[in-house]
Formats: C-alpha cells, structure tokens, sequence
C-alpha cells in the first residue's frame, strides 16, 4: 500500500458531501431559485449526529447494522478507487469486482433493514432498488471491462494487474478516445445511466419528492434518523462520489503523469458531473417506472455493443 | 444313474405319497423334506457331477445343472412359503373379494401332489439331452401345472387355466412339429440319422439340413416361446400368473420360465453348432426387443400387481431373449440374469401373496401404506422392485449391465438405445405403482387402528417372511459378490452355448 | 487411505447398528448421530491432509464382480470433494440429532440414520471409487439412500410425487452414466479408471459422445437445467438435514463426476467449454429467476442450488475453454473458481437449508408469506441464516464472494484472448445479473421470513432450535466466514487439485494462481478492517446515542396510522417487479376469486354489515416450464400410447393364438422367401 | 399303393374342410374321428414297405385314441353341456371356406419351398400336414365353443403327426408313446376344463371368457 495515496480516499471522504449541493444549486439556479448552501449536506449531517434516534420495536438489530454496514462498504471502496489517472491505495487484479459487490453489500444491508421495519412502504422501495440494481450491475461491469480493454487496444498489452481499476484508468488516455471514441462514447452513456439510477436520480428516482409510490431509495431510509440517518446520507454521497468518479475519470481523459493534476482534473470532472445531473434534473421528468428496467437494459445493450465495437475494431 | 433318476424320481414318490397321505402336516413335511432333498441331491449333483443315463438321454451338463439348482432353490422357497401359505387358507368355502361369489379351494393333497410332480417334470426338462424327451417334460410341465393354477376354484382361475392350457398346448404342439423338422433336418440318408440328443446334435451339426434347421427352429422358438412368455405368445402369462396362489405364480415365473428358456438354449447351441447362429439370433433379439416394449406397454399404468409382475417376467424373459440374441459376452449375461431374475421374481410373488392376503385385493390403487401395515414385506417389495429393474446393489443390474456391454461392444447402439429406453419406462411405470403401494397410510376400513391412530402392523408370519426374506438377500449377495463356484458354473454354461 | 476407508466402514456400520435398534428412537438416534459425526469426522480431518499436501493414494483389490475391482484412488481432486461431503454429513449428523427428536416413536428414527449414514458414506465411495462398475453401484446405492430420506415422510401426497419424479430422474441419468462407462470400456477395454486415464488421448471421435454422455448423467444429478426438475421437488419434501446434505453436497457428486471425466477424456474441445458456459448460463440465470418465484423457503433455497450449480459449470466451462485454447491462466482461474465453489456452496447451502429447517421446527411452516419477526425469536438461526444469505449472493467478505471472484477473473482473462471473448463477455454479464437476483431472493427470503412482524401465528408462536442444531448451524457459519476471511490459504490446496483437471504443472498453476491470491490477500485485509470498522463504529454510535434512544414506538411508516401486521409487504409482493418482467421463463399462475360478499350471513366475523366484502384470497405460484411443458407432455405421450395399446390383451384366447400362428407365418415367410 | 395313398390324404383333406364349414358340433366330431382312423391307416399305407410289429401297434393305437377314445371323450362332454352347434362362429362359414383354400394354397408353397432332405413317398403329404395344422389352428382362432376349440387343437395334432409319419422317422417308439400319451392327457386335462367351465358359468364361449384383460 502507497501511503500517499490515502490521499485519494481522504479528499472523497472530504467533499463527497459537496456533489449533492452542487446538483440542488444547479437545479435552484435553473429554476432561478437562491437555492441551499453548497455545503448543506455538511450541516444536515452535523445536525443529525446531534440527535437521538428513534427505534421502532418492530426492528431488530439488522435495523441498526445497516446504515452502519452501508457505510464502511461505502468508504471502503474507496480504497480501490483512483480518481483519473492517480492510483488508487490499493491496486490488485480485478479489484472491480470487489468495487461492484462492495456496493453490492451495502444495497444488502440498506434493504434488509428497509425491510426489518415491517413498513409496506419501505419494503416497496426495497423491492424496486433490487431490481434495478439487478439490471445495473452487469451494465457497471460490461462497461469497466469495455474500458479496460479499449486502453488495452491501443497499445499497452494485458500485463500487471489485469483488470485493476487503477491501471485501467491510468492507461485511458487522449489515444484511446482517438482511437475507439464513439465505443468509449457509447460506455460513458451507460456509465451515466448507471450513475443515475443507482444514485436515485431523475429520471430513475426523485430524490425530493416524499409521494412513497414513486419513491427508491428514499423510502427504504424513511425510519432511519439521529447519527444512523447521518452515515445513510454520508454513505450515499459516498456512493455518489465513487461512481462519479469511475464516470468522470472517463470522459476527462488527463493523464499528464503526475497524480496530483491527474486526481484534481478528475474532481472537477467529478463536480462537471454533478452539475450535469443538476441540469438533466431540471429538464426532466421521472420515467414511468415499468419505463425503468427498459432504459437500463438498453444501458447494458450499450456496453455490450461498445465492448464488442472495441475488439473487433 | 440313479443320482439323475432320483432327481426326477423322487419329487414323484413325495407327490404320490402326498396324494394319499392324509395327516395334514404329515404331509406339508413331506412337501418340505422333498423339496429340502432335492435341494440336497442337487448341491451333490453339482460338486459330484452324475454320469449320463439312459444312454445319454439324461444327463446333467453344466447348462442343465445351473437351471436345475434355480428350480430347486425356488421349488424349497416356495415349498416353505405354501406350509405356511397352507395353515392359513381357509379351505372351507368362502366369498372371493374381487367379485362377490363363493368358491372352495382345491384339495390339498391333490394341490401337494402338483406341485411336486411340476417339480419333477421341470428337473426333467433340466435333464433331458434329448430332444423328445425335453419336449415331453416341457408338455408335462405344463400339464402338472395346470391344476396349480386351478387351485382356487373360481371362475376367473378357470378362466386362467383355460387359456394357459390352450395357448401353451398350441405352442407345445407347434414344438412338437420343430421337433419332427429337426428330425427332418438330422436325416442323413433312406436309413441313416443323427440322433436327436443335443450333444450328437452338437457334434455333428455340419451335417444337418441347413434349411430344414432353420424352419426346426423357428418352430421350436414359436413353440417354447409361447411357454416362455416371449411377445406375442406371451399372453397366457398375465393370466395365469394374477390367479395362480403366489407361490405356484413364484414357481411359473421363476422356475418354468427358466426352463422353457433352457429348451430355446438347447435348439440354439445346435443352431449355432451349425453355423445358423446368425439366423437365430437375429430372431430372438427382435422378439426379445418386442417383449420388453410390450411388457413396458402394459406395465405403464398397470392397475393389478401381480399382472405388474407378470408383465415384468414377460420383459425380462426379453431381456434373456435379447442376450441371447446379442451372443458373445452377453450369453454370461443372459444365464446370470436369469438366475437374478428368478431369485427376485419368486422373492416378489412371495411379498405379492403376503400382500394380497393382507389387503384382500388385487388393485394396486387400493393398497397403501404397505410400510405401515407389513413392515417386512412392504420393505421386501420396495427391495425387490428396486432389484428387478435393475438398480444396483442388486444382481440385475450386474447381468444388465454386462448384457447392455456386449451389445456396445458390439457396436449396436440402436439395441442398446431401445433396451435402455424401455428399461427407463418400465422403472418409472413401476416405480409409480410400487412406491404408492409402500408409502402413505393404510386406508382400508378392514384394516385395525389403534387408539392414537397410528397403523398396527399385522404380524407378519415366519413362513411368510423368511422365504423371500432369503431370497432377497440371495440377490442382494449377487449384486455385490459373485460367488466363484456360480461364476464357473455360468461361464462354462455360457461357453456351451457358444459364446 | 485406510482411515477414510474405516471412516466409510463406521458409518455404515453404525448406520446398520442404528437400523437395528430401529423401534428404541433414542438409542437409534444417538447411535446414528454418534456414527455419522464421528465417522464423517475421521474422514474429513484425513481429507484435509490430503488436500493440502496434494498427494494421491491407492489402494486395490480383487472383486468377484463382472468388470469389477474394488479399486480406490484418492488424489487432491476426490479430496476435494471429500472435504465438504464428510463435513456438511458430519454438522448435519449433528443437527439431525435434534431435528429428529420429534419423531422418534412416531418414525422409524433407525431407518433414517441407516439411509443417512448410508448416504454419506455412499457419497465418499463415489469420490473415491475408481472402477466403473464400483462407482455405478455407489452412485446407484448413494441415489437410493437418498430418495428413502426424501420420502421419510411418506405419509404426505407431496413428498411421494417428490419421491416418484427423484427417482425416476436419477434412475434415468444414472442410464446415461453407465452408457457413459460401458464406452469407455469399449474404448479401454477395461473399467478401471486407470485403464481409462491410460486411453486418454486416443480417444478420437468417442470422446465428443462421451463427453455429451457425461454431462447428461451427471448433469441430471447435478441440476443442470433442463435436468433439474427433480430438484425443487425433492429438497422441499426431505427432512431438513437431508436437504443440506442433497443440496451442498450430494449434488456436487454431479459435478464430480462431470470433472472426473474430463480427466479422463484428453484434450477437450472447444465447444465442450462452449457447452458448459452455456448450460451454465441457462441453469444460473433461470435458476435464480425460479427461486425469486418461490414462497416455499426450502424450494426457493432448491431454485438457488441449480444457480448455483450453474455458476461452478460457468467455472467449469472457462477452464475447458482455457486448456482447449492453450489459455493456462483461464484454465486455472476457472477450474479453481468453480472447484472452490463446490466448497463454498456446500457450507453456506448446507447452512441455509439448516436454517429452513429451524425455520421449519420452531414455527411449524416453511410458507415465507406466513412468516416474520423470527429473527427476535430465533436470533442464532437469523444470524447464521444472515451469514449465509450475504454469502450465496456473493457479497465479500464471505466465502461466495472468494470463489466468483476467481471465476470473474477468469473471465476477465477469456476477454483478453482472440476466441474466448464472447465466453467472457456472456460470462460477466450472467454472473452479475445472477448475483444482482441472488441479492434480491435473499433479501426476499431473509427479510420477510426474520424481519418486520409475524404475519400469521406461524411465527407468532415460534422457538429457537436445539443446542444441536445451533452448533452446527454456527459451525458452518463461521466457516463460511472462515474461508472468506482466509481465502489466500484456502487457494493452495483447492490449487493441488486444479493441477490434476487441467493437468498442468504444481509450478505452473501455483504460478497463474498468484495473483488471484494476492487480490484475496488484499481483499482479506480489506475485509478485516471494514469489519473493525463495523465494530468502531457501531460503538461511536452507542456512545453518541447513549441515553436517547427511544424504541418503544411503532414503525413511522410516513405517518401511516394503525399499521398491522398483515399489512407488511409479502415475499410475492417483493419479487413482483423482477418476476413480472420475466414472466414469459417463469409462467405464474395466478388464482384470484372474486370478493365474496356474505349476504346470507348477514354479519362477518369482523361485526361489519351484510354490505361489506368477506374474505378474499390471493394465490399465485410459479410452474416450472421443463416440468410442466417438456416432460410432462412426454411423460403423458407415453401413457396414452401404452393405454391406446391396452386393446392388445383384450382377454380373448382366439385373437391370443392369432398373434401366436401370425408370428409364425411371418417368421415362416420371412425364412423361406 | 399310390392310389390308396392319394385317396387317403383326399380324404383326410375333406375331412379339414368338414370341420371348418360344418356348424353342428356333433358332426366336427365325426369329422375329427374320421380323420383320426384315416391317420391311423396312413402309416401302414406310406411307411416302410415290410410291416413291422411295431409299426402295427403304432397304428393301432393312434386309431384307437384319435378314432375313438378322443371322440368318446368329447361327445361326452358335448353331451353334458346343452350346446349343439357353434352359432356364430367369429368367422362365418362361407369365409372359412374361402379362407380353407387359400391357407391350402400356402401349405403347397410351404411344401414347395421345403426340399426334402431324403425322397419323400408321396409329394402330397407335406402339404397336407400343413395344412391340417394351419386348419386346426384356424379352428382354434375362429370358433367360439371351448369343445370346437379342442377339436382344433386335435386337428392340429393330427396334422403334426401326419407331418411324423411322413417321413417315417426314426424317432424311437418310447419317444412317439410320450407324445401320444401328451396329446391324450392334454385332451383329457381340457375335457375336464370344459367340464368345470360349463358348470362355472353355463356356457362354453371362450370369447365371453374376457375377464382377465388389460
């Protein structure tokens, strides 16, 4: 493990909580609104670890793992995280997956304790967030590998740590959209589609509302509060941060060679990114949700369709 | 001399004496002290192997020798199971269950002395070298037997009877002609012939008429097939089999199927002596194929179990057919399936008598629970079921197993295909039917419950149990160790057909 | 070699002596019990050191059988799976001491302890037989042993159609099996497996049948789908222990068999490897989808055994593909991954079919939709059944997650070489949306049986298992947790028997295995510190909520008012999305009378007027498309053909002696023409 | 000497298509008795040309079974059932006839089809052994009574023991007795079956004898 490199998960820890007050300023702007403070997921946050909690007796310990659990997952992938070009902490061979069922176990914990409440509503939100996290997850995976193997492709062979987030990143370059653009293109959609729906997005999910039927993820936090509403919010902005960061590490292709400039382009792409999402946000209406599963397996169709461009090109 | 003749000579005197005899279980000892004697003299017969007698008309060789020691190990089975099967009966006259009339039984003096005549007449069929005479034994046994069907006297035993007797004459006679076409065939010139004995046969078969031994043995095929129950001459067999008292079934089954399978070996060791192996065993394998479809056809779906079982003997005496057919390795197949065989179609007869007699019915829908009610039998039959279609650890699977080799040895996948593919039908028919009979609880009002509702197991008697109790564990030893003395005995039996 | 062989010989013997004591449960229990623990014991400790030192054993004698010789062989691949089969026997020996406990008197507790005992030790004799006709009698004897504890309890029409269609789909694979045998003895000329391994190679045209052969004996075993069928309705009917041992165990045997065989056969080709990833696909994605259609705790555990089984020939099919396409690295990492996942899908397997059946015990049903809240009635069954919830969905840092993640590298690898990209590609793609179902089934399963509040007595009234059961039950809990958090240990050893599948060389294979070891290395650690992390932090979080906590309200729900308990979401509910866009595979039927409204009776049992609806019931359950549309057709075909035919013995002698004077004109014709 | 023999096989033709178009049981009897003194004489006339003391006894034996005893037998039995004549056989008797002919037909092209081995004395019996059996059985198959059903199965005897005498085989005589001492104990053990199944169920129609059936 490169200690310098904690750098990386420690600047995420810091300013995942910005992403969503870039999204809301942007949204607040468009609407020609002041808006919140960019840092109002700072101050919720502070607010809540002030506060007790309150425990339904209907719940179980599971109730209390879950936020718990969601975090640490969330933080710990961090660790295998780079942000551009600059590696991650810790780098070995296929270290994606580890990514996408880190993930994959804090969506576990968070549904399980939606559904220890015993609340319809909740285990309604949870019944929908697996579904769609079904779906998205081999869209996650086709398009990693498309992009691993498009910086294999120009040039570099499949040496070192195959597959390792790190080094997939750090050999996109400049070339490689000159070299396969439109496939890369095509993943950087699905990626976005990803990024979307797992963050509970519009057109995914709208993360404002309060009309449970239309609600994802929101409902399944509905009974969570104090400290344990605090770490589902963190972590989610975490979760926010880290598939942010796959994305914009995508289409800010700078690799100059030094970490440093490498990671800062990333985090601006990152914030490029949010205020994308505020847009979209803006512009658009939630999808129907029998619509949802559609536009997701057309993600997977996407990175299927990009991966098979980039070896046969 | 005398060895050969006692085997024969003395199931007569015992039936005899039973016919007059008039002490009851004096004369169930006789019928067990016979069939205990010629279990002796036959494990004698088979260490100190007899000299042929009546100038080579008798003689013990190692093909007879095998189906005598099946015959005679059934006949003390059964012969156990009827003493037992005897001081239950109710001889005095007593309603059927099926059909609600009266009817008696037959005598029992008169039914003892059948049953040893029948075994003396099918030691006989083991013996005889010679072509009439085997002739003459595979009539008589058809003839001793007859009355052993008859044993209830009711109308649907009658009925059985009366097609056995005439199917099995039809065929009987049809061999009678094989037999004369082989005398044709053995006419060397005005005034000069091969005898009609095997070995003679045997030795000098290039001389036979190859034209004439071709037509002797479609003849004898048909004709020893009908007795056989190869399709479709089969059809006496379901009959009298479902009617027959289970032991006397267990004996037919077992024992005279064997020996009609023994007169169909001795015209083909002759056939193949002669160089028309060919010819005949094209014809077995494809009447052996027809008899195990058919037997598949009615076993799917079979209402009556001991039709189920009958059916059974139909495919497996197919399956010995299609061995035969088969040739090669497949004769070491063939004789150790058909010792298999009878060991476990007496075992399950003797289980579908304790059944019946438990059950009162015929109908395998009717009978559940057999687990509950007759905990040894009910674990008998699942056995037994399991046995004869061929699971290991079992002897069947062992002879199908080298059977279905020879037949992909021989590079005859469709063979193999077909025989597989009807033995998978006849273990799902039957395992549909048997599985149902064993499990579940008994429903039958006549049946007690006790208190708390559990079922009371009926006692189960010693002569009831142990006979196919034995043999069970006779073919579950087969399955897992094949004793050298028997393995021998086979190989050199299998080698006198011609393999 | 002789300690396993006793260890085989304890079992059997103590089963017999079990078997004896028939009527007298308790002693019949404890003997059993007491036999299959300690036997299966001996024997694992003993499979373990082989595995690790990845040495091979012999042993040989003559057997007065046709063909036969009791010939045993045990080299790293039959430790291997010697390894899980005497441990899951001996916890479920275990635990079937306390399950069974309430039917001793009613049952016969002996037969049961004679079946299973019979069962562990015919399924190490699989393992390590090493004859043809000594396997197939094993096999045979392992498939029966385990259809008498399918169907122990008989008395139930459920469990005899179970029993029916196990038997007769065992029956019928164990035909292809030995056709299977019988051509390699054609081949060989002998039926030893070291006459087979000498053939190898110059096998020629043979070895493509052979290899189909394989797959279909030993896939109708295994649960490959289309020949799984039999699966959903056997664990369902069995007792509990049975099931685990069936479902983590017995049904590896397949698999066995399948990898023996591929030893045997020489270079595969490539479209064995094909062939394997595709079946892989088909069994694991419609196999998850079914689980995520069940209500039936046990059938829905069943559904997942055949995803699984899916996933180790996804495993299976990288490696043939990589020895076929001179890919060591693929061969490796697919051979590894899905051998590690015989191991793995034992424990947690085992584990949830344990769970199911405390489940079953302690609330007298196995119907999820009935369920609830048991989690604070059962909190150690809920732990474990957690454990082993987060491990079959593959989530790190479980065992689950070790073994995918090799078989996700080697597909990663299948994408760098020219021919295996497709494989790859199908193969990432099927895996993740597998582990994405798997996570919404056990989500499903855990969270409607433990979670919320009972929805109906069942779970009201519930109790926490035996001491028995709990031990076992933690055991393979912390085995699971064991192997994931050990996993680079664990690679070693499965790597010894990598080498003799894929024939490669110790070096080579320890070599290509390397870095997947240090991944899991780091994974390991990883795993380690979120698990400190968890603990941390749950403690910052007493500190900072100590003294304002309030737990003795209901659930918020968004202000709902007066929610009850009948009001939570059901297990059918939660799958509904998923299932209803797969509706086409999984064909649910749906039973939905309309709302009876009382008038007659004037007055329902909630006080309400003759105007108001009385009950209303809702039933939906999920078909199986292969049994109910490919083999019941077929089976139906048959039956009406046979009855159509019935006519041929229509009782009257005159037509009888037709058919015999027509078979002898023909023969007659037919010889003289 | 051929002359005899023709004649005597004319006959024992006639005699088969008696049986197979007459509907009065009694008369199939007569028919049967008649070919059974008819085979009887057969050996005597086509055999070997000295005559011998066994061939003698042989002769008189099969006369005295198939001629008489056989047919006491069966008129006995028809005596105690109250049937005369065989109704409705399953096939009419026009179709008999016509059927007779052609298995007359058949039984030439058997005869044709089969060389014999050694010189035969007259071409003609071959065939009409053959076609003795096939009338038997055809009996068997078409008619309903139990009683016309023996005489089939009779007849088919004859006809294989025609096909004996053919050839003069040298079968030894121990060998023939046991084949007639077969034919009589099969014939007497089916009178006594008749006898049971016309007390059993008032009627002797075999194809009302359905059921044991599938």
């Amino acid at each position: 493990m490169n200690y310098g490199r904690l750098a990386l998960p420690v600047l995420a820890l810091a300013l995942a909580p910005l992403l969503p007050g870039i999204i809301n300023r942007t949204k607040a702007v468009i609407a020609g609104r002041k808006g919140q403070p960019l840092f109002q997921l700072y101050f919720d946050l502070a607010k809540l670890l002030r506060k007790g909690a309150v425990y339904s007796h209907t719940t179980s310990l599971v109730f209390r793992a879950g936020p718990v659990v969601g975090l640490i997952s969330a933080a710990a992938v961090l660790l295998v995280l780079p942000l551009g070009g600059a590696a991650a902490p810790v780098t070995f061979s296929a270290d994606l997956i580890f990514l996408a069922y880190l993930l994959g176990l804090m969506r576990f914990f968070t549904v399980i304790a939606a559904l220890d409440t015993g609340s319809a509503f909740e285990a309604m939100g949870a019944s929908r967030e697996v579904q769609f996290s079904a779906l998205a997850e081999p869209v996650l995976l086709m398009a990693l590998a498309a992009i691993a193997l498009a910086g294999q492709s120009s040039g570099s062979p499949l040496h070192g740590l195959p597959f390792c987030l790190s080094v997939i990143y750090s050999r996109l370059s400049l070339a490689t959209w000159m070299h396969s653009g439109p496939a890369l293109l095509m993943v950087a959609g699905a990626l976005w589609v990803v990024f979307l729906a797992e963050n509970s997005r519009i057109p995914f999910d709208d993360p404002n509302t309060h009309l449970e039927l239309t609600m994802i993820h929101e409902v399944m936090v509905l009974d969570h509060g104090g400290p344990d509403f605090a770490m589902i919010l963190y972590g989610a902005s975490l979760k926010m941060w880290t598939l942010g960061a796959l994305l914009a590490g995508l289409i800010v292709p700078v690799r100059t060679g030094n970490s440093f400039l490498d990671a800062g382009a990333c985090v601006l792409g990152l914030f490029v990114l949010a205020v994308l999402t505020g847009v979209v946000e803006s512009v658009m209406a939630r999808l129907r949700l029998t619509r949802v599963p559609q536009l997701l397996v057309s993600a997977g169709f996407l990175s299927t369709f990009a991966l098979a461009l980039i070896i046969w090109s | 001399m005398t060895m050969i003749a006692l085997l024969v000579l003395l199931p007569i005197f015992a039936g005899l004496a039973a016919l007059v005899v008039r002490s009851d279980p004096f004369r169930r000892s006789i019928l067990l002290a016979a069939a205990l004697a010629h279990v002796a003299l036959t494990g004698y017969a088979w260490v100190y192997r007899p000299a042929a007698a009546f100038s080579g008309w008798l003689l013990l060789d190692d093909l007879g020798l095998l189906f005598l020691a099946i015959v005679s190990f059934l006949f003390l089975a059964a012969a156990f199971y009827a003493v037992g099967y005897f001081k239950k009966e109710n001889w005095g006259e007593r309603q059927d269950f099926a059909e609600d009339f009266l009817f008696t039984n037959a005598r029992e003096a008169t039914f003892t002395c059948c049953l040893l005549l029948f075994l003396a007449m099918m030691s006989l069929v083991c013996l005889s070298q010679d072509f009439g005479l085997l002739w003459v034994a595979v009539e008589a046994t058809t003839l001793a037997s007859a009355p052993l069907i008859y044993f209830h006297r009711h109308r649907r035993s009658l009925e059985a009877t009366w097609k056995y007797l005439m199917i099995c004459s039809v065929g009987i006679a049809l061999a009678l002609l094989g037999n004369f076409c082989l005398a044709v065939a053995a006419t060397l010139g005005p005034d000069k012939s091969v005898p009609m004995l095997v070995s003679s046969l045997v030795a000098n078969a290039g001389l036979l008429h190859p034209l004439w031994l071709k037509v002797a043995f479609l003849f004898l095929v048909v004709g020893y097939g009908t007795k056989l129950g190869l399709a479709p001459m089969h059809t006496w067999l379901p009959d009298a089999h479902s009617e027959a008292p289970s032991m006397v079934s267990a004996l037919l089954s077992g024992a005279l199927l064997n020996c009609a399978f023994l007169a169909v070996l001795r015209i083909l060791q002759v056939c193949m002596a002669a160089g028309q192996g060919q010819f005949g065993q094209k014809i077995l394998l494809v009447l052996g194929l027809l008899s195990m479809a058919l037997a598949a056809v009615f076993i799917v779906a079979q209402t009556d179990f001991k039709r189920m079982l009958a059916y059974s003997s139909i495919e497996h005496m197919g399956i010995l057919s299609l061995a035969v057919g088969l040739g090669g390795a497949a004769y070491f197949g063939a004789l150790f399936h058909a010792v298999n065989h009878s060991l476990t179609k007496g075992m399950l007869f003797l289980v579908a008598g304790n059944i019946l007699s438990a059950y009162k019915t015929k109908s395998a829908p009717d009978v559940r629970g057999a687990s509950k009610l007759l905990p040894v039998s009910g674990v008998l039959w699942v056995a037994g079921f399991l046995a004869i279609t061929g699971s290991p650890p079992f002897g069947p699977f062992l002879s199908e197993l080298i059977i279905l080799k020879s037949a992909l040895d021989q590079g005859r996948f469709v063979v193999a295909a077909a025989f597989l593919f009807l033995l998978a039908v006849i273990f799902v028919g039957m395992a549909a039917i048997v599985l149902r009979m064993f499990q579940g609880t008994p429903e039958q009002a006549g049946n007690a419950l006790a208190p708390d509702g559990s079922v009371v197991s009926s006692s189960e008697s010693a002569f009831a149990v142990i006979p196919p109790l034995v043999l069970g564990l006779a073919v579950l030893v087969l399955g897992v160790y094949l004793p050298p003395a028997l393995k021998g005995l086979i190989a050199h039996a299998a080698r006198a057909i011609g393999g | 070699m002789l300690i396993v062989l006793s260890a085989i010989g304890l079992l059997v013997f103590s089963g017999l002596i079990s078997f004896l004591c028939g009527r007298c449960s308790r002693a019949a229990n404890l003997i059993g019990a007491g036999g299959a623990i300690s036997g299966s014991l001996a024997g694992f400790f003993r499979a373990v050191q082989i595995l690790c030192a990845g040495t091979a054993e012999h042993f040989h004698l003559v057997w007065d059988v046709p063909y036969g010789s009791l010939s045993f062989r045990i080299d790293a691949l039959a430790a291997l799976f010697l390894v899980p089969i005497f441990l899951v026997c001996a916890l479920s020996g275990l635990y079937g001491l306390g399950y069974m406990k309430p039917w001793s008197g009613r049952k016969n507790l002996g037969a049961y302890w004679f079946f299973f005992n019979g069962l562990a030790a015919s399924m190490a004799m699989v393992v390590i037989a090493a004859n043809g006709v000594l396997f197939l009698i094993c096999w045979e004897v392992m498939a029966l042993c385990s259809f008498f504890l399918v169907t122990f309890e008989h008395e139930e029409r459920s469990v005899q159609r179970a029993g029916w269609i196990y038997l007769a789909a065992t029956h019928i694979g164990t035909a292809f099996i030995i056709v299977l045998f019988l051509m390699f003895g054609r081949v060989c000329g002998s039926l030893d497996f070291n006459a087979f391994l000498a053939a190898r190679g110059h096998l020629g045209s043979a070895a493509d049948i052979l290899f189909v052969l394989a797959v279909i004996g030993f896939g109708a075993k295994a649960g490959f789908v289309p020949f799984h069928i039999w699966l959903p309705e056997a664990h369902p009917a069995a007792p509990s222990p049975v099931s685990a041992v069936m479902s983590g165990v017995m049904i590896k045997t397949g698999i066995y068999g399948i990898v023996r065989t591929l030893t045997f056969l020489g270079a595969p080709h490539i479209w064995w490897g094909w062939l394997l990833v595709a079946i892989g696909l088909v069994s694991g994605i419609p196999g998850v989808l079914m689980a995520l259609a069940q209500h039936d705790l046990k059938r829905l555990l069943a559904y997942h055994s055949v995803e699984n089984i899916g996933i180790i020939a996804l495993g299976l099919g990288l490696g043939v593909l990589g020895i076929a396409l001179k890919m060591p690295a693929l061969a490796v990492l697919g051979f590894g991954g899905g051998l590690l996942h015989v191991v793995n899908h034992a424990l947690f397997k085992g584990l949830l079919f344990m769970g199911a059946g405390s489940v079953q015990h302690g609330a007298g049903t196995r119907e999820i939709d009935l369920l609830g809240g048991l989690v604070k009635r059962m909190p150690w069954t809920g732990a474990t059944f957690l454990i082993g919830a987060v491990a079959i969905c593959g989530l790190p840092p479980l065992n689950g997650f070790v073994s995918e993640f090799l078989i996700y590298m080697g597909g990663f690898h299948a994408l760098g070489g020219q021919s295996s990209i497709a494989a790859g590609a199908l193969l990432i793609i099927g895996l993740a949306l597998i582990g994405g179902l798997a996570a919404a089934c056990f989500t499903k399963a855990f969270g409607v049986v433990f979670l919320g509040e009972p929805r109906s007595s069942h779970g009201a009234n519930s109790h926490e298992a035996g001491w028995s059961m709990r031990i076992a039950m933690s055991l393979l809990a912390a085995g699971c947790v064991g192997i994931g958090f050990f996993s680079p240990w664990v690679v070693s050893p499965v790597a010894h028997a990598v080498e003799s599948v894929s024939g490669l060389s110790h070096v080579v294979v320890q070599g290509l295995l390397a870095p997947a070891s240090s991944a899991l290395l780091q994974i390991a650690v990883i795993s380690a510190l979120c698990a400190l992390g968890v603990i941390v932090l749950s403690l910052l979080r007493g500190r900072m909520l100590s003294g304002r906590i309030s737990s003795t309200e209901g659930t918020w729900d968004c202000g709902y008012l007066r929610p009850s308990e009948k009001m939570q979401y059901t297990a059918s509910s939660f799958a509904q999305p998923l299932t209803a866009m797969f509706e086409p595979i999984l064909r649910i039927k749906t039973h939905q009378p309309s709302f009876l409204i009382k008038e007659e009776s004037g007055c329902d049992s909630h006080g309400s007027g003759p105007f108001f609806p009385g009950g209303a019931a809702f039933e939906s359950h999920s078909e199986d498309f292969f049994l109910k549309s490919v083999y019941g057709p077929i089976f139906m075909a048959i039956q009406r053909l046979a009855l159509r035919l019935r006519f041929l013995q229509a009782g009257r002698v005159q037509f009888y002696i037709l058919y015999i004077a027509l078979t002898l004109f023909v023969l007659l014709i037919w010889c003289l023409r | 000497m051929n002359l005899f023999t023709d004649a005597v096989i004319a006959a024992l033709i006639l005699t088969n298509l008696r049986l197979i178009a007459s509907s009065r049981i009694s008369a199939c009897i007569y028919a049967v008795a008649c070919q059974g003194v008819l085979l009887g004489v057969l050996p005597l006339l086509v055999g070997p040309q000295h005559l011998t003391v066994r061939a003698c006894a042989l002769s008189a034996a099969t006369v005295m079974l198939k001629g008489f005893f056989f047919p006491w037998l069966l008129l006995r039995a028809l005596r105690s059932v109250s049937v005369r004549r065989e109704m409705e056989p399953l096939v009419g008797y026009t179709l008999s006839l016509i059927i007779g002919a052609v298995l007359l037909a058949t039984a030439m092209w058997f005869g044709r089809q089969l060389p014999l081995p050694v010189p035969a004395r007259s071409p003609m019996v071959l065939p009409l052994a053959m076609f003795t059996i096939m009338v038997g059985l055809f009996a068997i198959v078409s008619r309903r009574k139990a009683l016309t059903q023996v005489l089939g199965y009779l007849v088919m005897e004859n006809g294989i023991y025609a096909f004996g005498l053919a050839f003069a085989l040298s079968e030894p005589s121990l060998v023939e007795l046991g084949i007639l001492l077969d034919a009589f104990m099969a014939v007497f053990v089916m009178g006594i079956t008749i006898f049971h199944i016309s007390r059993e169920f008032d009627h002797m129609d075999t194809d009302r004898l359905s059921a044991l059936r599938d």
